[in-house]
């Protein structure tokens, strides 16, 4: 453990938080998935189902991307994503264009509902993928953001 | 040499008579209320009005002097003077005075010596969408921008363009490349208060904004057939 | 109906998008936005700054009196800038948040008005915009109401309104160039006309603001700076006489607006 | 040092609507500094939420999370003035669990 990360966890009065909540088995991290290095790196949207350990997904209606069709700034898009899908167990959102496409991935645990939302940074104007994972199979919708520059310009 | 531009300034009365509300567009009047205001009101007892000197005083107390911002950048030009009353008062400028202004902008126009007048497009519409360029924040003799879209539609693809000024989208398309229009084109971008001595766009040749050779570039976006403006 | 549909694509390949319905999916953007707004986790940051007790003189920020007495801090922002006895002259909220840090917590002057303002992104947020944020923040809901019957407010607006219609500098802008007609939009920001009620009201209870260009809340003294950086004037001095001018004549313009800030825009 | 995040849990009818506000900078480690070099990459990775000692979210978050995060999750269940737990860790292993009630 690094001075840095003690610090914080003192600074924010929390120590005693997380100590209970270890030894009450209430953060139990084997429930949650650990970061996914590949699937963060991967530059499109097949390396990224790869690494997620799908192969190819298939398109679906019952996926519903709450977003604007403007952005008036990249740096803060606001990207909402519900399925329909019953046993819906991950729901990711995915920018074509990014440099790296995958910006968020969250896991449906039980009792969760299958509908999040985020805000997630564009580089340019861009598809916006919403990969969702159903009893083993990867199933997609796509909405198109346009980014604009805005402002006075510098 | 007044003789030699009155065309130009013909052709920009015939070009823009339809649009001159958009175009020309001064602040509005000050509201009537104000106008109305009982004196005591305006002035509480002791309250007293600021002269335009004090005015400049103060400003100058306020902000900071750097070498790519200097504070005598707060020393008003008989033109920003008299646009700066005209737009407090909400009353035109008078005749006399607005042909003035106007007839010593268009004799600051300084024209290509090499008589070409188009440059590079492409190049143009990088300069249109640049917004940099002589702030405090910026170095002296940093390239700046024309920051086109700011104010103009231009080429109809980029949809975050502003509205201040009118749309130029097709300008060379509409107008052809008869010398008048360019040579007007060219006047209007070097010192645009030539046709319009309280107009809102800067003058981009005469004040050093840009460089001879990027408003020959900005020409070729609005004028160039092959422009995606004159798509 | 399938010739309409056809004709429906075709005009939609001609036309790609209207003005309006750009303005439309703006709007559509700015209410997306609004449902998080991170200004917030500054205002509790400047919460507990306001508590603690600092400087040199090791006290709070809580006896502090903005304007309606000593350890008041709701409503505060409604009814500021106005004049101070105690200084004989008018305050707006941030030179008011200085002067307490130094009367009340000994700190200088100097240090407080060094770099008042973070830097883009790559910078924590400085005390000063917490503590501004936090104050601000408490200010939601009051009803905009700046004193003007002491002489020296109403010299202030006066002076503010002059310089709102100064134009200067290589590009000869005054702020009225862009402040001053109704419906101008720079790139697809529309612009408020302080001639107009609605328009000051709006503009005057939105700032300050978290910008999501910057990843940072700003408070109004930024908001002047920038505009003067974006004008081509020099740099503006923090807490300058002229910023409190313009902000007093911007706070008169907006009177009965409803505070509603820190807010959060592009 | 991290700074607390605001989170606010909400009971609506059978289900709770969480909304949480991180401070983080979520540097993408593309950027450079005015000096050229580039800004190493420094981001929240994973978002973890309890109910009840519950597991009722796991999130990974990569660069493109937008600086200061929002995020939006709704669970089943819930009851006014029980406790939601969020914690989140970044790539450099700082961490932070804050606690809101239940409304």
């Amino acid at each position: 453990m690094n001075i840095k990360r003690r610090q914080t966890i003192k600074a924010g009065s929390s120590l005693a938080l997380v100590a209970a909540a270890i030894s009450a088995g209430v953060l139990p991290t084997s429930a949650f998935a650990d970061w996914n290095k590949a699937a963060f790196e991967a530059k499109n949207m097949a390396d990224v189902l790869k690494a997620l350990g799908g192969a190819s997904a298939e398109k679906s209606a019952d996926i519903v991307i709450t977003a604007p069709d403007i952005a008036e700034n990249g740096a803060v898009v606001p990207v909402a994503v519900a399925s329909k899908i019953a046993g819906t167990q991950s729901i990711s959102i995915l920018v074509e264009k990014n440099p790296s496409s995958l910006a968020a991935e969250f896991d449906i645990l039980p009792g969760t509902e299958p509908n999040v939302g985020t805000r997630v940074k564009m580089g340019q104007s861009s598809n916006v993928h919403a990969v969702v994972k159903a009893g083993g199979k990867y199933y997609v919708a796509t909405k198109e953001i346009k980014v604009t520059l805005g402002g006075c310009g510098g | 040499m007044k003789i030699k531009f009155l065309p130009f300034a013909a052709v920009a009365f015939v070009l823009f008579t339809g649009g001159c509300a958009t175009m020309q567009p001064g602040p509005t009047a000050v509201d009537t209320s104000r106008e109305v205001e009982s004196l005591a009101r305006r002035f509480p007892p002791g309250a007293k009005a600021p002269t335009d000197a004090e005015i400049v005083a103060l400003l100058k107390a306020s902000f900071k002097d750097s070498p790519s911002a200097k504070l005598d950048r707060l020393d008003q030009t008989p033109l920003q003077m008299a646009c700066t009353e005209a737009s407090r008062s909400g009353k035109p400028l008078d005749e006399k005075l607005r042909d003035g202004l106007q007839a010593a902008a268009l004799a600051s126009v300084k024209y290509p010596a090499d008589g070409k007048y188009l440059g590079d497009w492409k190049r143009g519409k990088a300069i249109a969408q640049n917004g940099r360029g002589l702030q405090y924040t910026d170095k002296v003799g940093d390239v700046a921008g024309g920051n086109c879209y700011a104010c103009h539609q231009i080429d109809k693809k980029e949809i975050a363009h502003g509205n201040i000024g009118p749309s130029l989208t097709g300008y060379g398309k509409l107008r052809g490349q008869t010398e008048p229009i360019v040579k007007y084109t060219w006047a209007r971008i070097w010192n645009s208060h030539s046709f319009n001595a309280c107009a809102n766009m800067p003058r981009f040749g005469d004040a050093g904004i840009l460089t001879e050779a990027q408003i020959k570039d900005v020409m070729a976006l609005l004028l160039d057939p092959e422009s995606p403006v004159n798509q | 109906m399938k010739k309409i549909f056809v004709a429906a694509i075709l005009a939609s390949l001609a036309f790609p998008l209207t003005a309006q319905d750009v303005q439309k999916q703006i709007d559509r953007y700015r209410e997306l936005l609004a449902d998080g707004n991170p200004a917030e986790l500054l205002e509790m940051r400047g919460e507990d700054l306001w508590k603690q007790k600092r400087g040199p003189k090791n006290a709070s920020m809580e006896a502090c009196d903005l304007g309606l007495g000593a350890g008041k801090v709701a409503g505060v922002n409604a009814v500021l800038p106005r004049y101070f006895a105690d200084v004989d002259r008018v305050m707006d909220l941030e030179s008011r948040i200085v002067h307490c840090e130094v009367t009340l917590q000994g700190f200088t002057m100097a240090e407080l008005t060094k770099r008042p303002h973070s830097l883009n992104q790559s910078e924590r947020q400085t005390d000063h915009e917490a503590l501004t944020a936090y104050v601000v923040g408490q200010s939601r809901g009051a009803k905009v109401n700046l004193p003007q019957s002491h002489p020296k407010e109403r010299e202030s607006f006066l002076r503010g309104e002059k310089m709102f219609f100064f134009k200067g500098g290589p590009y000869d802008f005054a702020c009225a160039t862009c402040h001053g007609v109704d419906g101008q939009r720079i790139r697809l920001q529309d612009l408020p006309n302080f001639q107009k009620a609605d328009n000051a009201q709006r503009a005057f209870t939105t700032w300050p603001a978290y910008r999501v260009s910057q990843g940072a809340m700003r408070t109004m003294q930024w908001r002047l700076l920038d505009c003067f950086r974006q004008q081509r004037l020099p740099e503006m001095e923090f807490l300058s006489p002229a910023s409190i001018d313009l902000i007093t004549y911007m706070g008169v313009k907006g009177k009965d607006g409803t505070m509603d800030a820190p807010a959060i825009k592009r | 040092m991290a700074d607390p995040m605001r989170i606010r849990a909400q009971q609506k009818g059978d289900v709770t609507e969480v909304r949480v506000l991180m401070a983080h900078i979520m540097e993408t480690g593309q950027r450079k500094d005015s000096a050229g070099n580039i800004v190493p990459a420094h981001h929240i990775q994973t978002v973890t939420a309890t109910w009840n000692g519950k597991p009722v979210l796991s999130a990974n978050f990569g660069p493109a999370v937008s600086q200061n995060p929002v995020m939006n999750f709704t669970f089943k269940g819930g009851a006014k003035g029980e406790k939601v737990i969020v914690t989140w860790t970044d790539n450099k292993g700082d961490t932070r669990t804050d606690e809101a009630v239940i409304s």
